[in-house]
């Protein structure tokens, strides 16, 4: 079992609103492996954004309430500005959702990617063979570097991007929804070019956060889902797919339309009801209004069951297995 | 960006024509035609009645048909002939004007610039705490809102009546003739200062709040987002947010150009520094109508020719426009 | 952003509170304050020239002997008329001009934001000075309308680029796909959600009328009757009334017109941060 | 008789300063619309699709050709036949939040139908129809009516606009990728509600990016590419036997649960070119010949209801 490189215990991190906590994040709990790719999976506003982006940059309105995530050692949470900056980037990068946004658009590629460069001591001439090969992988002529962000396409603009997070070598590479935006060709051409990145070392691990199970289902090794704000499953893709033991799971996977299920012979059940709402929420399963199995004990908080490696949060598997 | 530049002067030239044509309409389409009113009412000065007298009829062309009028008006005007002023009879306007306008430059263009500057880093120094910000803000507010000449008027009265620091009146003592000697200079400057600083405090308001509403919305894009989270420290990310807040502040130095000149026109009144606006006054209190015609265009060319260098340099500093041709007009 | 909301962030911004009373406090002073003066004509001579604030002139008087307060109270009314009708009048050209540009676009678009534009340059006090030099008569209500016609452009280019935003929103091709005619569209689905919008562009017109008629009062060409904060400022000045050490006739007037036009500002700025939630954080 | 036909439809946008360059936003399209049909329009972004759609809602003017409903030409109808026409041709738009005024609650949407459409029915009758729409589309009427916009779920709010086509007696439905911004939960609910619609009579243009969804819910498909229709027919025939290099490329890269995808192997489709040759797909065809570059294409019949705007279709 490789060792873990990032290790995340019961992680709090909520939104302060005028009206009360928003628990975004609320007692996450999950390992990331070395040279892995975990994939975080979920409907939107179950925390999975939040979780992504609170380990990189924690801001106002963010605010980290509890837990910890250990990486290299230390707690990157409760870190000092100063520590926290070295960690960014060399330690721990991320693509962000915002991606094709995330360049300035007053200054030359090369100036933006030297300016970041400096404050971790390094230089655009230092790593100028790698930044070309990186280039070379995601299809980007190196004359982009000379040119300014607005004459580049969003397309462009996120391979940009996603060659100057991973310039450092971090360890854990967070990609936060990169393929929700793409048409369906530019998507598989992303994901290849990030599996591409992941074998010529460009960062040892990856979180790859999305909605989309399908594209989880190309590039994950572990699937995590969450649902609103707590850790429904974690399992190994293959194994979640066939089998998916949280009734959510069964339920997300069932709702999923496919090339060969048509609407005149076999009608695809959605999930009824929708998720609660995070503003000061209280204890118990936060699935029990929609799910079909939920009884009495879905009331309580229900703890994050160990299945021989696969991790599912349901008291229907106190016992081990189903009831 | 050759075509936004081209675009540009179309516009200014547009402007210019439009200026000038309201100039030339407004005297002889005003209720009351003024310009009767005028001849009548001078025409009871014994003495002076038949220079003038011809001298209006011949300056507005009145006898004439109306399009002649106008085409006179504009060969007039390239001759750099906007007729002779009623209040200094018999100079000529235009040389009445020249011999004002390095007064009103050297009190404004520095006022501009250096307010420009000075405000724009003290906008962006004051977003960093909130603190700060509480504190800075009623002050700029209150800067920004007073009037021009009136802020004048409160430093002439605090710095010069009560403290006696600065003379508050004229561009130089009146024992001295205008010479490049040391001694006229250091007087020069002496009399320079009030009306300086209360235009250049004034502006400093208007720029920093300015700039701290703009650098409150950089700090919060997408790409300053993505730096700090590659771990660029807040030197980085500020100065690259400064950079982009300061575009706007840019054309917005362009469009307030005309409220900051009128601005020192009036300043000039109050410190009796006999700039255009100080001539303008006394072309409007002795009823001159050429001279404020004349005052009128010349502003007016000031702030198109500022207006346009403005635009040059602002495509100079913003590669958005160079790059890509979808500057608004 | 539901009214309720809006109600509750209303009362809790100091910058919008503070706002609020000095500007009820000012028209307060500009109705009741020629009552409660105990002179009726701001022009009548009623004592000794050059007396320092005191409890017969509550705020002295000037070289004439003219009450200072009387004159404040009226002129205070003038300008906040000016203000009101002027900054009203500029808005809605603006609002029209902007709003039509906007919302047709095409080449009515290029010719109106061409003709702003045009008029944006121009120094509107150069404009003002041109126009009312020539005028033999001139009121506060003349006046008002000279400044609101000259300084609706940047109105203009603010409104316009609320109706380009808004004319795309999918619920304006909803309303157009339930046959509701063009008129219904513009009042009924755009115009309400620029109102927020407008009303801030307003307050700061508001405060920019009355900047443009002190200015044009200061300069001589002011109302030929009556009495203005601008005519105040102007008087003091020709009479040397700093260096002759009448504080209370050349200050006073200028720091009320301040207070009116800072407290507009500082009110845009609360309600600005009450409607985009980004500025309240800071 | 099919009761919607286009007839080479193009939309051209100008380009640049003077508007000399053009761009084809839609390029001679045709195609036929039959009674209780779901039509899916499939392409990625820039094919042309959600224009379309706008078009046959009179949205917006086309450069030329003709969209005839029952017979006559949409963009010469004037008011009162207007109006019917809005009565038989509704729309649901992509995005929710925007599809209401935020400033006004919900019930308004259904306010503004009666209004123009049914005003000859009283308010009490009003309230039930309302209510008995709401819970056709299972939405619970206590919990919808008077709250506004941003008190309420994107799913919810799509429901609402599905429910108020049902207060009139709507023949054809432009459904312009109204899925795309729910969950995955709830969006196959309202693709369910569609295939209901289409049981009741009512044709609908289904406009989406996403092959599956198109796959799962429509009869016959029209795959889309930068303005023009590159493959059309009977939803089936495309997918089981995509001709068109195009169809193909986006087959292969729909990701799906439980058929991975070999990432060892380079995956570049996208290089955009200039679209100077007659085929627009010639700089990303991997079976271009020369004379794709420059030979006029028109469709080819493959098999019975399925055509390819290809010229080695018919080889």
């Amino acid at each position: 079992m490789r060792d873990a490189l990032l290790t995340v215990r019961d992680l709090k991190i909520y939104y302060r609103t005028l009206y009360g906590y928003v628990k975004a994040v609320d007692g996450v709990a999950f390992e990331l492996r070395d040279g892995e790719v975990l994939g975080i999976a979920g409907e939107s506003g179950c925390g999975k954004s939040t979780l992504g982006n609170g380990l990189v940059l924690l801001k106002p309105p963010m605010k980290y309430v509890g837990g910890e995530a250990i990486l290299d050692g230390k707690n990157i949470m409760a870190l000092s500005q100063k520590e926290i900056k070295r960690i960014r980037y060399e330690k721990i990068s991320i693509i962000p959702q915002y991606a094709m946004d995330a360049l300035n658009p007053t200054k030359k590629i090369r100036q933006i990617v030297d300016d970041l460069l400096r404050e971790h001591n390094s230089s655009f001439e230092e790593k100028r063979e790698l930044i070309e090969e990186r280039l070379a992988i995601v299809n980007l002529s190196k004359k982009v570097l000379n040119m300014y962000p607005i004459e580049l396409s969003g397309g462009m603009k996120q391979r940009l991007v996603m060659v100057i997070s991973t310039l450092m070598n971090p360890d854990v590479l967070v990609a936060d929804e990169i393929t929700s935006a793409l048409d369906v060709s530019t998507q598989r051409s992303v994901v290849q070019m990030l599996y591409e990145m992941k074998e010529k070392k460009a960062m040892k691990s990856i979180i790859f956060i999305t909605h989309d199970l399908a594209v989880l289902y190309q590039i994950a090794d572990r699937i995590m889902v969450m649902y609103a704000g707590k850790v429904a499953e974690i399992g190994p893709t293959e194994e979640m797919v066939r089998n998916p033991l949280h009734p959510y799971t069964k339920m997300l996977l069932a709702s999923l339309p496919k090339i060969g299920v048509r609407f005149v012979n076999e009608r695809l059940k959605g999930i009824p009801g929708y998720p609660p709402n995070l503003l000061n929420i209280g204890p118990g399963c936060r699935f029990r209004e929609r799910c079909p199995k939920a009884f009495a004990k879905c009331e309580q908080d229900p703890p994050i069951f160990d299945l021989n490696g696969r991790k599912v949060s349901c008291w229907l598997f106190e016992r081990g297995d189903e009831r | 960006m050759r075509k936004y530049l081209t675009k540009k002067a179309i516009i200014y030239l547009i402007t210019f024509f439009f200026a000038v044509t309201i100039d030339w309409v407004i005297p002889r389409f005003m209720p009351g035609n003024p310009i009767h009113f005028l001849i009548s009412r001078f025409a009871t000065l014994p003495e002076a009645v038949k220079v003038i007298q011809s001298y209006f009829t011949q300056a507005f062309g009145l006898d004439k048909p109306l399009h002649e009028q106008y085409l006179n008006f504009w060969r007039a005007l390239f001759r750099g002939d906007l007729g002779i002023s009623i209040y200094l009879y018999p100079q000529p306007v235009a040389k009445v004007i020249a011999r004002s306008l390095p007064y009103t430059l050297i009190v404004l263009l520095p006022a501009v610039l250096l307010s420009f500057a000075v405000g724009n880093r003290l906008g962006a120094f004051v977003a960093k705490k909130r603190k700060l910000d509480n504190f800075a803000l009623p002050i700029f507010y209150t800067l920004t809102a007073a009037p021009y000449f009136w802020f004048g008027i409160l430093l002439a009265w605090l710095l010069g009546v009560v403290f006696r620091l600065f003379p508050i009146a004229g561009a130089y003592s009146f024992a001295m003739t205008p010479s490049f000697s040391w001694r006229f200079i250091v007087n020069f400057l002496y009399h320079w200062v009030l009306p300086f600083s209360s235009l250049f405090l004034v502006m400093l308001g208007g720029w920093a709040i300015g700039m701290r509403n703009m650098i409150i919305y950089e700090l919060e894009a997408n790409y300053s987002r993505y730096l700090e989270s590659l771990g660029a420290s807040q030197s980085l990310i500020r100065r690259y947010a400064y950079r982009n807040a300061i575009l706007p502040q840019v054309t917005g130095l362009a469009i307030q150009l005309g409220t900051v000149v009128a601005g020192s026109l009036t300043t000039e009144i109050v410190f009796s520094y006999p700039g255009i606006g100080y001539i303008l006054m006394q072309g409007i209190l002795n009823q001159d109508y050429f001279l404020i015609q004349g005052c009128f265009l010349f502003i007016i060319l000031g702030v198109l020719i500022a207006n346009f260098l403005i635009d040059i340099f602002y495509v100079i500093i913003d590669p958005r426009i160079r790059k890509s041709y979808t500057g608004e007009v | 952003m539901t009214r309720k909301e809006f109600a509750y962030f209303f009362l809790r911004n100091k910058k919008v509170i503070f706002a609020m009373c000095v500007l009820g406090f000012l028209t307060f002073l500009a109705v009741v304050g020629p009552y409660i003066s105990p002179y009726k004509d701001p022009l009548a001579f009623v004592g000794l020239g050059y007396q320092p604030p005191s409890k017969q002139h509550w705020l002295g008087t000037n070289t004439f002997g003219q009450d200072i307060f009387t004159q404040l109270v009226h002129g205070l009314r003038t300008s906040l008329f000016v203000g009101l009708v002027g900054g009203s009048l500029a808005t809605v050209i603006g609002l029209l001009i902007g709003f039509v540009a906007g919302y047709r676009g095409g080449w009515i678009d290029e010719l109106l934001m061409m003709f702003t534009n045009i008029l944006m340059v121009i120094p509107t006090l150069a404009l003002l000075i041109i126009i009312a030099a020539y005028l033999p008569y001139r009121g506060i209500f003349i006046q008002s309308l000279i400044i609101g016609f000259t300084a609706w452009p940047w109105t203009a280019r603010a409104v316009r680029a609320q109706a380009l935003s808004l004319k795309t929103r999918e619920f304006v091709d909803l309303a157009r796909i339930t046959a509701r005619r063009p008129l219904k569209i513009i009042f009924g689905e755009i115009m309400p959600n620029m109102m927020s919008y407008v009303f801030m562009v307003f307050i700061l017109q508001f405060g920019g009328a009355i900047l443009a008629a002190t200015g044009l009062d200061f300069i001589g060409l002011g109302p030929t009757r009556g009495m203005s904060l601008g005519i105040m400022l102007q008087q003091a000045t020709l009479w040397n009334a700093i260096q002759l050490g009448m504080w209370w006739w050349a200050i006073t007037p200028g720091a009320v017109i301040t207070l009116i036009v800072a407290t507009l500002y500082i009110m845009n700025t609360g309600l600005d941060e009450i409607f985009n939630p980004k500025l309240r954080e800071m | 008789m099919s009761f919607l036909v286009v007839q080479n439809l193009t939309k051209e946008y100008p380009l640049g300063l003077l508007g000399k360059e053009k761009l084809k936003a839609v390029d001679d399209v045709s195609f036929e619309i039959e009674r209780s049909k779901i039509v899916s329009l499939i392409g990625e972004s820039g094919s042309g699709k959600t224009t379309i759609g706008k078009l046959v809602l009179r949205l917006l003017k086309p450069t030329s050709g003709r969209i005839v409903f029952d017979g006559k030409d949409v963009f010469s109808l004037r008011k009162e036949e207007l109006r019917d026409y809005y009565r038989r041709v509704q729309g649901v738009f992509q995005d929710p939040f925007s599809s209401f005024n935020p400033i006004y609650k919900i019930d308004r949407v259904f306010d503004m139908v009666f209004e123009e459409f049914l005003p000859e029915v009283k308010a009490s009758e009003r309230k039930a129809r309302i209510e008995q729409v709401l819970v056709s589309v299972g939405l619970n009427p206590s919990q919808i009516l008077g709250k506004y916009p941003h008190q309420l779920s994107g799913g919810q709010l799509q429901r609402i606009l599905i429910a108020r086509i049902l207060l009139l007696d709507v023949e054809l439905l432009v459904a312009d990728e109204i899925i795309s911004m729910l969950d995955a939960s709830t969006r196959v609910d309202v693709l369910n509600l569609l295939g209901d619609l289409k049981k009741r009579g009512m044709s609908v243009i289904f406009i989406t990016h996403d092959l599956s969804l198109g796959y799962y819910i429509s009869d016959e498909a029209l795959i889309m590419y930068r303005g023009s229709i590159v493959e059309m027919g009977d939803t089936e025939k495309v997918f089981r036997n995509p001709v068109h290099p195009y169809t193909r490329m986006l087959l292969e890269s729909v990701p799906e649960v439980g058929k991975k995808w070999d990432l060892r192997e380079r995956f570049t489709p996208e290089l955009i070119g200039g679209d100077s040759a007659s085929c627009k797909y010639y700089d990303r065809c991997p079976i271009r010949e020369r004379h794709c570059r420059t030979a006029h294409l028109q469709m080819v019949e493959v098999e019975e209801n399925h055509k390819v705007l290809c010229l080695k279709a018919g080889a």
